[in-house]
């Protein structure tokens, strides 16, 4: 119960961030497009939370919640979500593409790219003979792209140890998973690779943990990569406000929320002899937390252009002109 | 005349042509069900259905060679890439396939396709989202590549790649799909590459593409308040490029400056000015003026992207400074 | 007997005519990578011989042998390999890509491409409800490219009426397929596509021809497609002169010798009471028809320039110039 | 000194560069038991091991992917694309991840990696492998474009690039990989971003890349014996371009032509034409020239090929002409 307190904890911060977001997003403060998390929680904190810190995370458009579950600070993701300074990538890269290297944390809006990125942190890991391992976070849309073909069949061949999450969430944009993947259930991709048949329902965090774990294990003895799918569901739209209505029914997004895993989690220590009241202590604490977050969040300055172009001047000592904005100057 | 969106004209012509022949059709990420992700296609599955309308699943290279397949079968497909910066994933298809089939076939296959995707910074999606990557496609021999800048113009274009016979990349712009402008009730083509004169003036020509045309267009407006009077060119088909229009204005001119998003290095715009020199170069007072997006990835937010790509006040800025460099010396 | 007798004549042709073309490369009249066919042709008689002519055949960097086995002239095929006129594709393609559409026979030098392009050429099919289909042929090496993967998933969820056959001839170049083909049969990789794995050992012509005549009825019934790893061995190098030294052993060759697809057949035929002089005579007829195939091939003409970039020239009635090269003229 | 060929050159740099630094490592289809299709690796695998030396599957996507995941963990990867041609495949990786992650981390992921690759015609290989696509990398911002020449240059520049902390594109030529040139004993480097001039003469510039310096060499021996005397400028880099290095020549001789494989449209002929103009206006006599391939794709054979692209006949011819024009008219 201790445990599972714990990850409920986890999962309610989680999904608390994920409103907050959603809300500022509303209002224009988050700029670009941004993906909601709620009803996913159960993949963030059940695997990226299984990482030790100096593990690598390769996310997705959808990255927030994965990032804090690795450890970001919620202050450097919600900030550079925000295009602050502060933010985790300077608040250069947003809500769906930033580098935490200090947490080991990247993601990208390019869907499946990362499965071929994944390898190359496994690789240098292995050659360097780290004790360390990668996990690679993928959507069921994502499944259907070469890379994840090409990556799997290079962390299988190389033995590379590599934890690839596909976090089934049913949906890619307004594309159901029934229609666009070709086989019953993800996983059944793994025989191609050479590898088991693993499928967990991430909704039940303390499975989904359990499934982490082992896999991690496994990639940390050596044994080469595995492929998990996470089963779950995207309780909002692909993005605040899509056009739900025509791709699926209200009614499909009830029943959802009838099995997401926070409500899960909680109903299970109530259960389990936990007290109601402790549960909301926890739910206000963090209402507080993420109060504050806002608060200093919004004081927080946006970076300047001088600083955000200095990375793409290539630094080269005999270049005679090293950075050539043709006309425009600064 | 109606005035209707950038989008609405988008989703009137692919309506026409659609209903026109049966053989034309839409491939592409949530084409369908979404009507695409800024409304082009919305309410066409319905009338169309799936044989004419595609939902695909995330698989830009396969989608890509689909629709190489399909118009060597007599097919006109129009193949949707999202983002231009995904169009990375394509790029064999169209490259070595799309753009390399009728020659190496001695001219026996036709290929009747459109590729159709969208670029460009004004939605602050940072760099993985923003890109503009144009002239890619020029380099390419057998392709033909377009950039309308109006309603009246994308509607026209898009009529006339639907209907040629060779392969078109078709580069629409995301800050424009919600602009407005006039559009006849009855159908009309604009052929490819013809420019467009879009203001008449006699002091300096301002070639511009895309996105940049209104903010040239907005430019000359101010510039004309200070007596300079501007002439704007769209090329609208950047390849085959339209030189006789340019030319003609150059001569008249004397002065010529190229306004493009891209940056100035490896893009279009030095293919533009070296077409100028070559053929004005007696009538030139001062060299063409290249008026580029700086050298850099599109850092997030809406004030930082804006900064890194030409505005009103910095084209207006350079054609006059370009105007005074011209008396003072000439 | 009467039907393997005749897989025997074939296969000979093309045992013969490998060896033709492996001789004018080594006397440099055919001019570019060249890459033998020994030891395949169960693969191109018992696939690529049971298609109709109205079907079509998308293949590889290794076609000259699919091709005649897909009905295209011996003339037309080695002409194209000699750079003449009299080439399918009227000796501007090559020795690796060409393309006869009067056959429905395409093929191209980019590994794995053809299996997204076969996607759309059976979509076509479909769509116009022809009774045609597909059929794409790739390397064991191709298994492992993006392509594989994303066009054998949207031919599954779209049911398209292709089948792909994996040659598996145990190498790509210098790369034996167990050490970079993460399963043990690439058949397993069907199931990732809701398809069934079906492995054949294609030295066996009469057993790859069932295979393949079952796959084509089922594609025919509108079932979708079809795997299929047809096992085989490339007896050459993977072009004239590789550095076989370097990546297997000669006994390993010679082990393959022993069950090449020729040699079994004919040793089943003379088992099953054909006389050793008729295949004799059927031997020396085919040694004669090449050898005036041959006379009459370097006869033929090379094309003309004009002739060759012509069909690169976009044939745009209102453009007012459409080839251009810069300052290279005619 | 040793007289040396560029392949030969290639495997050198490969040699020092990993004995030096164990991060150092090549990756690629065949790099290792074959030593790469043009012997340009041979002996490094036995020499450094599968850790340094690794052989991959026919997988671009996942190997460019690889490269840079493990260059963000530190090592050195030197990625191998066989042909230019299939970097399409691999686009994704080089320009939505390597050119971006420096500026996405806000300068905290640096990604000391090379592309390598080779392009052009010359080995009669026809159009899907015969492709110069370089300026689609110089239009990238963050990437470094290099187009060595010789073996010296090649030597050095790779070297150099290999020591880069920025992703760096560089592009060999297929038909100098068994060119002869002189490589000193000693080490040594040759900084990235600087042009050579090659040839020193008062009459005319002429810029050239890759394969076309020697071509542009030679044609300035022809003109001298007319006593026309032609200055010839490797820039090496194509970006960061060594302006000052062109600028000083072109103010010098008042003439330049720009001579490149590559096709004119949309190719780097118009970004250094243009930087010419920009900076010498004054000081030319005549606009520059761009003396380019056709606008075709690369017809099979050898005849052909040749005559699609400048040869020293025509890069003598056209110089020739520019200067009787600037005679005639100057
Ligand atoms: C290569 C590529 N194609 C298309 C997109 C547009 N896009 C963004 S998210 C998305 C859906 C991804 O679905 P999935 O992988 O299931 O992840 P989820 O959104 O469900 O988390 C798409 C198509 C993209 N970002 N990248
Ligand atoms: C995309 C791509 N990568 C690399 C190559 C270089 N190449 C040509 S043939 C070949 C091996 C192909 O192996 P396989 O698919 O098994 O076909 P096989 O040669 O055995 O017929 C390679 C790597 C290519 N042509 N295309
Ligand atoms: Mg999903
Ligand atoms: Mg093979």
């Amino acid at each position: 119960m201790r445990q599972l307190q714990q990850f409920y904890r986890e999962m309610l911060l989680l999904r608390y961030f994920d409103q907050l977001c959603r809300a500022l997003k509303m209002k224009d403060i988050i700029y670009s497009g941004y993906h909601p998390y709620e009803g996913q929680e159960g993949v963030a904190v059940g695997f990226c939370g299984a990482l030790k810190p100096e593990d690598v995370l390769l996310s997705t458009h959808r990255p927030h919640c994965h990032a804090v579950a690795k450890g970001c600070s919620l202050e450097s993701v919600l900030t550079e979500m925000m295009g602050r300074r502060t933010g985790c990538s300077g608040g250069l890269g947003g809500a769906m593409q930033f580098l935490a290297p200090e947490n080991q944390f990247y993601c990208g809006s390019v869907v499946g790219s990362n499965l071929g990125l994944a390898t190359g942190f496994a690789l240098a890991m292995k050659q360097k003979k780290l004790d360390r391992i990668c996990m690679c976070i993928f959507g069921d849309g994502a499944s259907n792209h070469g890379t994840f073909h090409e990556g799997l069949n290079l962390a299988a061949i190389w033995k590379l140890p590599v934890v690839f999450v596909c976090e089934n969430n049913q949906f890619a944009e307004a594309m159901p998973v029934q229609e666009f993947v070709a086989c019953e259930r993800i996983s059944m991709r793994a025989r191609g690779y050479g590898l088991e048949e693993i499928t967990v329902d991430a909704n039940d965090v303390e499975e989904a943990r359990r499934a982490a774990n082992e896999a991690i294990e496994r990639c940390r003895r050596g044994k080469g990569p595995v492929l998990i799918e996470a089963v779950t569901y995207r309780i909002q739209g692909h993005y605040v406000g899509d056009p739900e209505g025509t791709y699926r029914d209200r009614k499909e997004v009830e029943t959802a929320r009838n099995k997401e895993p926070v409500k899960r989690a909680r109903e299970k220590l109530l259960q389990g002899g936990v007290e109601a009241a402790e549960l909301d202590s926890i739910e206000q604490e963090i209402e507080e937390e993420l109060e504050a977050l806002q608060e200093w969040a919004l004081k927080q300055e946006f970076p300047t252009l001088e600083a955000a172009i200095d990375h793409v001047g290539i630094p080269l000592e005999n270049a005679p002109e090293v950075r050539g904005p043709q006309s425009l100057t600064l | 005349m109606a005035k209707i969106t950038f989008g609405e004209a988008i989703r009137q012509a692919y309506e026409e042509e659609m209903a026109r022949d049966r053989d034309v059709f839409l491939i592409g990420e949530d084409v369908g069900r979404w009507g695409s992700l800024y409304r082009s296609s919305t309410g066409l599955l319905e009338k169309f259905g799936p044989d004419q309308i595609k939902d695909t699943p995330i698989s830009e290279a396969a989608i890509a060679g689909c629709g190489v397949g399909a118009a060597a079968m007599g097919m006109r497909p129009i193949v949707e890439i999202m983002y231009i910066d995904f169009i990375t994933i394509a790029m064999d298809q169209i490259v070595n396939h799309a753009a390399k089939w009728r020659q190496l076939s001695n001219g026996k296959v036709k290929l009747p396709m459109v590729f159709k995707t969208q670029g460009g910074a004004g939605r602050r999606n940072s760099s993985q989202h923003s890109q503009c990557l144009e002239n890619w496609f020029v380099y390419v021999p057998g392709l033909i590549t377009v950039m309308p800048s109006s309603p009246y113009d994308v509607k026209g274009l898009l009529k006339s790649a639907v209907r040629d016979d060779n392969p078109v990349v078709f580069i629409e712009h995301k800050a424009l799909y919600f602009e407005k402008g006039e559009v006849p009730e009855e159908e009309y083509l604009i052929p490819l590459g013809q420019a467009e004169v879009k203001r008449t003036g006699d002091d300096v020509t301002i070639i511009a593409t895309s996105w940049m045309v209104s903010f040239a267009l907005e430019a000359a407006e101010r510039l004309q308040e200070e007596g300079i009077s501007c002439e704007v060119i769209d090329p609208r088909t950047l390849w085959p490029l339209d030189r006789k229009t340019i030319i003609r204005s150059v001569k008249k001119t004397g002065l010529c400056m190229v306004v493009t998003e891209a940056s100035a290095e490896g893009g279009w715009s030095g293919e533009a000015s070296s077409v100028v020199h070559e053929h004005c170069f007696a009538d030139l007072r001062r060299p063409v003026k290249r008026h580029c997006g700086m050298r850099t990835g599109i850092p997030y937010g809406p004030i930082l992207e804006r900064r890194c790509i030409p505005s009103v006040e910095s084209i207006a800025g350079a054609a006059g400074a370009l105007l005074r460099e011209a008396r003072g010396k000439g």
